[in-house]
């Protein structure tokens, strides 16, 4: 067992898979002799060469493009997008080829390849560089789209991604990216894709979270047992896409009472399909209604103001204390 | 501190530069003209068994091509769109792959299709609107029709960067028209695959329009196979009518990516000879005289006089290939339209495992298609139900 | 008034607005001589000029970004994608810039542009050519997204649109575009950007659709009258950024039975957010699930397919006479 | 009818072709070498006061650049990209461009920003993580920084058709780096740039780096001047370390566009001498040696020795700029660390009108920011209260 940041524990993930499989390729800009720009991948272009880690070009669209050609070849790339307000370059190739090609050709090709890339906002970053765009992603079918929220399940659910046979966007919460170290067992794990897990069990009310936010939703649970005597259940999604439908019905049908958090923006948000997958299958267990923390339908400030905009422990709290009040 | 006045400006004469020669050139090649004089010198000495067998593909590619029209007219197939007139090209590109070489196409390459073993009825699939035609045959090397331009040259590229890291000795020839070249994904394609000097022919097909927009109005440049010099390498225009300079040019092209010569450049000019789709009226952008003009390039007459003059094909041979070919589109017919679609096919494919929504969702249609919707509600009046 | 199909009606707005005002231009790939695959600019090379009415090479990246430039240069650029498939190589363009200028410039410039584009399924097309990207757009903080659902409202909504000084993506259900005609005034008109309107009146339950969808909606509600005596109220949405959340509680408070309709699929589609903006506002007024009949989580099917996949009346009949029965 | 063998290849010698000539080429220019060789005969004549006033401003901004590097390091700004050794190209572009004309930046074009009047602390904003810093000043027309990689290069290409559109005589120069020639947008808008021939300078900044990725492993292509050629335009190659050879080739380049002679693709060669940016540690892929080799070639000294030379610099006037700058630097700082930030004006610029929902969020974070969390429940124990 090792303490490892998530940087790390994603690291270890992709040497151990490349060194398992020698055709798991990682490709993308400055992901070689770098290292890349957040040492994900530091160290893999020594152990595995320049054949196998590859500094590309800089366009995005190339990098997704060619891996669709590299799967058609039966390799299972791993393509690293520097920051996910740089991976639309290469939407309309993950739009109109990465998720189709299976449908399309009835089986006879498909894309095992993971589209890793940083995510979210509060490193202060510049603009273009804080997005969380999971929902467009989410809303296409044939992609699963998966986020971690802490070192361990980044490195299982990262193997999980390159071993699944369909193409997995990969968002990693770059606020969580060396903001703490969690014990990561030696022998590599995996978590299945489109499960979620309760991180915290309560019976008051459910906040369903994932990624960056998920901290900020497990320390409103504190504040709110401690100060409030409200006993939060915390859900953590891991996947938004499939999404667990089945652990937040468990869940509102115990509680009754739901707040859903995340830092992408409202409108058409992976928070609006989670209600309405409530209301489809739990709406007689709701007594209140739902609310939404997140982002809003704004471009996130540049840093100065990012933290209006970020959804914190507070505005989780305020929600989940009004909720229980309706 | 901030004052503005023009800058002074030697106007006219130029400031003397130095010229930096560059190693990469653009050529042309022709080998049959259109009025059939033969450039011995160029000539592809090919075995006459080959040269029948791509006679005999190109009339089917002809013929099936023809047929779907008609099948369009008559409410049989979709929207339709015809390669008559450029089959040339990606025939005598498919002539110098290796059956495990691949093949990655635009929408306009019936005749390499045929020549790579696609049976017909999947072209009648895929304009007739069914995955079954986009779903490459086992043992195969191609990917299917796919209409987003430019963006099956990253694709390509890609295939031709796994032949180089598998060591296979394989190649990637792609396709891709003047519209093409307009895209970005085209030029990212040529600047990666020259940066990993990877074993790609790629092909543009000029057929001089792109729907409405002629070639003159889709680039600036003079040719398009000059595009090549942005990336370092040669670039080759063809006549791309004449399947012998495709043949010839696209030879060498193989034989230098298969021995890791790196990609090529290779335009192939041609011209589409009847409307873009089905959808399009072309006599809104083009005259007459300009189709007239290129009906004498037609690359079928001048490969059946060439075969003719070297006596390898006579009226004979060409009733008996006419026969066979259209039984075999008959046959093709029969197959396409006797097939049932399952619409609960669309669940089916889209992961390797069906995700509990994807199921819920197959169950949700599966009980609408199968179940008669309610009874009429025995309720007095509208409006008093709830 | 002339009685007009949609391409005559979004025709005739274009040449309304070109006449009224030098700056609109319109650009894309055979919109001029050719006057637009589907004819919706058909006469306006002619009338405006190659200067005005722009074929430009076939990069759809370009087209969206030159208009940003042109935009920065005082004109009011209306870009055609020549079908919703077709988008997405522009989509960094409008993700990163088009929807950003006024706020990253605080309003020293801004992007006056309309995107127009053919939406949608039902014309026996091939892949690529059927898609209802709408939710993809709406998400996207800072553009409006406007879809018409006849002749007449569609002149008048893309006349707002390109007056509108915000980008606007314009989606032109084309199952509509020839289907049927209507009257349409001689002077031009306005509809407002983000307010639906009643379609038809009810009093059982409420159907909210918009584009394509909403006839299936309209003949559902004649179905459900004569054949169920269920009075149901149709929405017509008409943009679906920003959402008339105004409209959708008032008909819902009277109903308390909801489905929505919509071709685009389901997961993270604007019917999530219609759900989630019942439940945060009139949940107490609900008194049955709220049914989506939408396209689903696939690929939608190449053409003799199609019709399993988008939503008809028979579904909606379904799914109200469902709804109400809980 | 599937026989699969290799066609015959002549191997090795090739099909003979004919060379097409191409009316376009690539060439270089260099006035004032590094090691302070003047060019005389292509030494552009500026006036004293200008050549003064460019000195002044690319000291400036080197003293800036270096003091945001400071400011980094004392967490008073974020995370910060130096433009250190690269101050000749932008600043001989701007200088040959009149006020009214439109310019374009990637991010590395701090003292043309200054030369065309940004305020200083419009750098600090910027890079300290707020939109005051992208809000160009009215009455200036350039865009700001903005680092979606070659998007830019479209919105220059669309601004400068705009020019065109307008006729009023403006023209709009762009600046790419070297990976930013890679992206499908750079080659779209070159495309479109020649095909409408509009007055567009795209200026290629060949800081021999993108990132950690060296130029030689970005392009194939010898140059990256001769991308123009796929064009069918000129392309040149010039110092960018000598702001002299820059201007040159900057004003005829912009004589061109202005009087309708279409686009010019310059790539200018320089260096970047620190960091990325202050994330990035250079180290890791590129030798002290080869940044001391190009500190040699610093465009800063080569000028001032140029210019005192000239005699029109002497240390009295060196340190009395340095004085005036200090002193603007540090009014610059003091503003930009005295400012309020809004965080409501997140809300305000979306669109001309606030759209109801977004008022309705904006109330709700109002609510939330100057209401007082509600007071701890009276409730006994958690998990006793629904
Ligand atoms: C990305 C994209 N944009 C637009 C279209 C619509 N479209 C289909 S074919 C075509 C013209 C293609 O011209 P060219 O590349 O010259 O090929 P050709 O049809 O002449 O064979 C266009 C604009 C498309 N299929 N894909
Ligand atoms: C579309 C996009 N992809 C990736 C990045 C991340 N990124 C920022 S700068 C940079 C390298 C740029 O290199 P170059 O164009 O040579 O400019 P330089 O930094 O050398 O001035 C990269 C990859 C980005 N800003 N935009
Ligand atoms: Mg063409
Ligand atoms: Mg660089």
């Amino acid at each position: 067992m090792a303490q490892l940041t998530m940087v790390q524990a994603l690291n270890l993930a992709l040497a151990e898979l490349m060194r398992d499989d020698p055709d798991v390729l990682v490709l993308g800009e400055d992901v070689g002799v770098d290292g890349g720009v957040f040492r994900v991948t530091d160290g893999l272009y020594q152990e595995f060469g320049d054949q196998r880690v590859i500094d590309t070009p800089l366009a995005e669209a190339a990098i997704v493009g060619a891996a669709i050609g590299l799967c058609v070849r039966g390799f299972r790339p791993v393509c690293e997008m520097q920051f996910d307000g740089f991976s639309f370059p290469a939407f309309h190739h993950i739009e109109g080829h990465v998720r189709r090609l299976r449908n399309r050709t009835r089986g006879r090709f498909t894309c095992p390849m993971v589209v890793r890339m940083p995510y979210g906002g509060g490193i202060r970053a510049i603009e273009h560089h804080s997005e969380a765009p999971e929902a467009t992603y989410a809303h296409l079918a044939g992609l699963k789209v998966v986020i971690p929220s802490g070192p361990r399940n980044a490195r299982a659910l990262l193997r999980t991604a390159v071993l699944d046979p369909d193409p997995v966007i990969f968002f990693e919460p770059k606020a969580s990216y060396r903001a703490f170290r969690e014990e990561v067992p030696d022998d590599p794990e995996t978590l299945p894709i489109g499960k979620g897990v309760v991180a915290r069990a309560g019976r008051d009310a459910t906040i369903i979270s994932y990624g960056a936010t998920l901290r900020a939703a497990l320390e409103a649970a504190e504040e709110l047992y401690d100060e409030y005597h409200i006993d939060a259940e915390v859900l953590d999604l891991l996947s938004v896409a499939p999404l667990d439908a089945e652990l937040i019905h468990e869940s509102v049908r115990k509680t009754g009472r739901v707040v859903v958090a995340h830092e992408a923006p409202r409108h058409c948000g992976v928070g609006a399909e989670i209600v309405a997958r409530i209301v489809e299958e739990s709406l007689l267990f709701l007594e209140a209604p739902v609310a939404r923390v997140t982002g809003f339908d704004t471009i996130i400030p540049f840093f100065v103001n990012e933290k209006a905009y970020l959804p914190d422990a507070a505005r989780i709290v305020r929600a989940t204390v009004e909720t229980l009040a309706f | 501190m901030r004052v503005w006045a023009d800058p002074p400006q030697k106007k006219g004469n130029r400031v003397p530069r130095e010229n930096i020669p560059l190693p990469c050139r653009v050529e042309s090649l022709s080998v049959l003209s259109a009025d059939g004089v033969l450039d011995k010198d160029l000539e592809p000495k090919l075995p006459e068994a080959d040269l029948k067998r791509l006679y005999r593909t190109m009339l089917a590619s002809r013929m099936l091509d023809q047929r779907c029209l008609m099948l369009q007219r008559q409410g049989r197939l979709g929207t339709y769109g015809p390669c008559r007139g450029q089959e040339a090209t990606p025939l005598g590109v498919a002539y110098c792959l290796r059956e495990e070489d691949w093949f990655v196409p635009t929408y306009r390459e019936l005749p390499a299709y045929l020549w790579r073993g696609w049976p017909m009825e999947k072209h009648l699939y895929w304009w007739g609107g069914s995955e079954l035609g986009s779903a490459t045959p086992d043992g195969i090397n191609d990917l299917p029709l796919c209409v987003p331009i430019g963006t099956q040259c990253q694709h390509a590229m890609g295939i031709a960067w796994g032949c180089k890291l598998r060591g296979d000795n394989t190649i990637c020839a792609c396709f891709v028209g003047d519209g093409g070249t307009s895209q970005g994904d085209f030029h990212e394609a040529m600047n990666f695959a020259t940066v990993y000097h990877v074993p790609l022919v790629m092909v543009i097909q000029n057929n001089h329009w792109a729907i409405s927009l002629p070639r003159h109005k889709q680039s600036a440049s003079q040719t398009l196979a000059q595009k090549a010099l942005a990336y370092g390498i040669d670039g080759i225009q063809v006549d791309g009518n004449d399947i012998l300079a495709v043949i010839a040019a696209t030879s060498e092209a193989v034989e230098k990516a298969r021995t890791g010569g790196g990609p090529t450049v290779i335009e192939a000019i041609t011209y589409r000879l009847m409307m873009h789709t089905t959808a399009d009226d072309p006599k809104k952008y083009r005259t007459a005289e300009e189709v007239a003009e290129w009906e004498k390039r037609d690359p079928l007459p001048r490969f059946a006089g060439y075969l003719r003059q070297k006596g390898i094909l006579d009226d004979d041979t060409e009733a008996a290939f006419k026969d066979e070919i259209n039984a075999e589109i008959e046959h093709a017919v029969e197959i396409y339209e006797n097939t049932q679609h399952d619409p609960f096919d669309m669940f089916r494919y889209m992961y390797a495992e069906m995700t509990p929504e994807l199921q819920r969702q197959m169950a949700e249609l599966k009980r609408h298609l199968e179940t008669p919707l309610p009874a009429p509600s025995p309720r007095e009046q509208a409006g008093d139900v709830v």
